[in-house]
């Protein structure tokens, strides 16, 4: 099959879990990594050899340790940087995920003063295909500023809708936020575009990169974005760590957002001022060992090459569409062309609740999610409760498809669907 | 993973033909329930006279567990004194968290007893007490309601 | 010495760290556990085999390994809880360490409703003593919100002067929040009785249980907290974990913290709802495999016992106290008898700089902290800009007091101090 | 860990016998820095007339490395021109961000020399170079301020 990665067995090897026998001596089909993504070896080898032989805090220690440590960590920021392409390494903040980061943006905004201030009369516009962590900061940020909330609405085939963005866009738009890979219908949205938009009316744009950033090559500077989030665990790194990078001038202008340790420059008892970027974002002992693994989590994925990761998740997300469309009973939520989506696939299969499809699934060790996907407005939009996602990685192969497909179909005859 | 201990008979039989289905007048409260990880929900109302569970009506969206569940839970309840229902209830708690290991007393539970399997799957446990639990909060609402 | 822990050599070997050695070939001598602890094997073990063999998201995942993903992290919880004597599992909330929990107060107190709201008028009050963590979010609160910032002073020997008491816990008292365990002074404060006297006008009482929790049997019904907090990585746990416990009410009261995943009942477009707490307060994917590692932790600690812990720190402080007093120059900051005082003690030298102090230690394998350690005011209080601390765990011996001991003569000699 | 590296005698020198200490009018710019890991501070004066840097005053707390550092710093720039002032400032910055690996230009940089072994210990660096980027921002600062 075309685009697949050529050292695919090789790689596999490097994920341990990859050889777990599940209940009946089944082998893992793990087909939930947009949920999570399973860690290479070198990332957890990474973590390890940190605790056992140079754990210590930051910044704050003069010792050996703490030089290691702090060195191993602001070196995993640098990695980063390279792996986003920021133009600065203070522009990137480790947060705790995807969702802090998203919060910490609206939290901030609550408080900024000035140009970025937001009340009544303002808007924030999102969309209908964001995750619940890219809708419920902003309902909440709205609510409680009296500004208004709107959203751009899908098409039929799990598309922006951009037919009304004018009326959408406008000089009453402070921010713009949008998810760059849906994490339900698969859909690879034009975020430079939109950006553009944006910017026309001086709005800025927040950009959801948490499944973008496991599977397409980023340029931060070239997608348009003001500020750019993703989540550690989805790109074969740790839980508990998450990145915020940000154009400086909008960091610079944006509030403090916790106050604690290694956010001040000075503290005093009635007042304190604080530090520079990116350390005015980080707050108390950051994620040390975390970033760390992130560090080495990224490096892996930049030793493959994102293009390529690409190429092997556009194959198998190909060759996926076809074996499901060839299932009885199967709808697919989102654009049907391999080309113009991620490698997350939701679908519905007629007769059977999406539980119970993944209840079957499981038993026969093929992990898939299903349910909402923490994308309900999503779902409502396309008259469906829950859904069956199906998301492939990097070490996924067509063999892993096929088994999934089989085993749709046993589903079908195990609940007597005719 | 024994799927046939978890998918009894029983169980899709109840799910393909659901009893007491829908929402009926009168009633005394009404709830709306959802199973916040997978987005199962139940609208469920209850009508209670004097003692006496007079009739349980409800809307269920969810997977064979949850639908099977509020199915068998009517014929369980409907007609028994509220002090009963709420012994049966418990008695449902008790198998559903009881990881597989307690033994279903038939003579309380009748088709209930299918459930036994699906105490060992504990990411279902939830599916099959969604409508047990908005039964007991509607109850609870409407003896409240009565008492005000 | 009375009090060591029986097994000292035993639960050295338990901790893979303390076999590195340093530049020169220098072993290492760690007291700088105030800052950040070292961890035992069981907890590195326990992660890798979680990264190794369960990694799954939680909660929403319905496969086998998202059950035994989503069965190991409520576990932890379950330990957490019994580590703390909570007397509810869901009063537990895992946050990303005791800085997050502590913003997290303040921030959601920022927007709650009636009762809990603050505003013109109302106090909110702290002591000098608190690391920048505690002090920072309250005076970030009290500007946003017009609301006024109090504090307790301190007493020439390093505790809390209490005689203004009644002027400072008034009726006008919102949130009285305090370290339990001063991370500088090393002081262990009165919170049940300074807890009775905020409850008796109606406030809220918030502990810093950073430096506690790594050292005294906690109770938090006893304690007399409405909310206590601890970080992970001080307790021989992982980084990016911390925990916030808070009684039911209070929990139900504050509005939620961050909007995203997992904290949701339901979510439209122009609404949401929230689930009960833990989840309310625990919104996206959370530091998974970092919470397994601080159940593994808390129990490593339960095992050997607090008391008996507690009993080490007192022998070992109390051994500290002696040395240090008997260099020539050493000024104690804080109490001097180890019955009322945690691990860590900070200490200036006569005519040397705590930098210059630390680097000569480091040099003979010695890891200390050098600077303010995040607690600028109280530093301030005494007259000090930056002191050295010496801060011990389970871990420590008597001979390693001895090496600290001996190395200040030395330094002293180095820097020619007569 | 070659302590004597570290600290060289003539640090050391400096450091209990700082040159141009204390602060002294006149002067166009004043800032106050600080290093927030360690609480080092400096408040720092420059006078510049004309092209010339005519005085460098300054009222430091912290430890030998920093406050040596600001002594020898003073030595270097007072009466340079702000051209050859600068010229030296990137000379010292290379130095210290060198990792131990620049060889220092005695010519240059004079007792500043003395440094070149902080330059091995990381967490240091910053201490020495506290004052130099005060003095950067003052610089500017009063150049700003004249231009406009
Ligand atoms: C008393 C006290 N409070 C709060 C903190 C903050 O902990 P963290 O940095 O893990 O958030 C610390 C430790 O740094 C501490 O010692
Ligand atoms: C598109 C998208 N945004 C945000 C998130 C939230 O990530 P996290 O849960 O790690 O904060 C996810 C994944 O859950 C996602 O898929």
């Amino acid at each position: 099959m075309e685009g697949l990665l050529p050292e695919l067995e090789v790689i596999r090897k490097d994920f341990p879990i990859l050889e777990r026998q599940l209940a009946g001596g089944f082998p893992l089909v793990y087909l939930d990594s947009a949920n999570t993504s399973q860690k290479p070896q070198v990332v957890i080898d990474t973590m390890v050899d940190h605790l056992e032989r140079h754990n210590a805090n930051i910044s704050r220690a003069m010792h050996q340790l703490g030089s290691e440590s702090t060195e191993a960590f602001e070196a995993a920021r640098d990695r980063v940087a390279a792996f986003i392409k920021a133009p600065s390494r203070d522009e990137v903040i480790f947060t705790k995920n995807a969702t802090e980061a998203l919060n910490m943006v609206a939290n901030t905004l609550a408080w900024a003063t000035a140009e970025l201030s937001i009340g009544e009369g303002d808007e924030v516009v999102i969309t209908e295909m964001e995750h619940h962590s890219n809708i419920v900061p902003w309902q909440l940020l709205t609510e409680r500023k009296g500004a208004t909330l709107r959203w751009f609405g899908l098409t039929e085939d799990g598309r922006l809708d951009l037919s009304n963005i004018d009326e959408l866009i406008t000089e009453r738009t402070k921010v713009v936020s949008l998810t760059w890979v849906s994490n339900m219908l698969g859909t690879i949205n034009p975020v430079a575009e939109i950006a553009a938009r944006a910017h026309a009316v001086g709005a800025i744009v927040v950009v959801d990169a948490s499944q973008a950033a496991p599977q397409l090559p980023i340029d931060v500077v070239a997608s348009g974005a003001d500020i750019l989030v993703f989540t550690g665990h989805k790109v074969v790194g740790p839980t508990g760590i998450g990145v915020l990078w940000g154009r400086r001038e909008v960091l610079e202008s944006l509030p403090p957002f916790h106050g604690g340790g290694e956010m001040i420059e000075t503290v005093k008892m009635a007042r304190s001022t604080y530090a520079g970027i990116p350390h005015k974002f980080e707050a108390g002992t950051p994620p040390i060992i975390e970033a760390i693994g992130l560090g080495a989590a990224v490096d892996y994925l930049d030793h493959i090459g994102l293009d390529a990761i690409h190429a092997h998740e556009q194959a198998v997300t190909g060759y996926a569409l076809e074996g499901l469309a060839s299932v009885p009973g199967v709808r697919i939520l989102g654009p049907l062309d391999a080309a113009s989506r991620g490698g997350a696939i939701s679908f519905e299969l007629a007769d059977v609740h999406p539980h119970d499809i993944a209840q079957v699934l499981d038993s026969r060790g093929i992990a898939v999610r299903a349910g909402h996907h923490c994308a309900k407005p999503a779902h409502a939009r396309f008259g469906v409760q829950a859904s069956t996602r199906m998301s492939s990685y990097l070490y996924t192969t067509p063999a892993e498809i096929d088994a999934l497909v089989e085993s749709l179909n046993y589903t079908r005859s195990y609940f007597k669907v005719s | 993973m024994d799927l046939d201990s978890l998918y009894q008979e029983i169980i899709l039989d109840h799910y393909k033909h659901p009893h007491h289905a829908g929402l009926r007048d009168p009633f005394e409260a009404e709830v709306h329930h959802v199973n916040p990880t997978c987005g199962d929900e139940v609208t469920l109302r209850v009508h209670v006279a004097g003692d006496k569970v007079e009739d349980v009506s409800y809307d269920a969206l969810g997977c064979s567990i949850s639908q099977a569940s509020a199915s068998v839970m009517t014929d369980l309840l409907i007609g028994k004194s509220v002090e009963e229902a709420m012994q049966i209830h418990q008695t449902f708690l008790e198998l559903m968290q009881g990881k597989g290991q307690v033994e279903p007393d038939e003579d309380v539970l009748e088709d209930g007893i299918a459930f036994a399997g699906v105490a060992k799957f504990p990411a279902r446990v939830k599916c099959a007490l969604l409508s047990w639990m908005a039964w007991k909060d509607a109850t609870s609402q409407s003896l409240r309601s009565e008492n005000s």
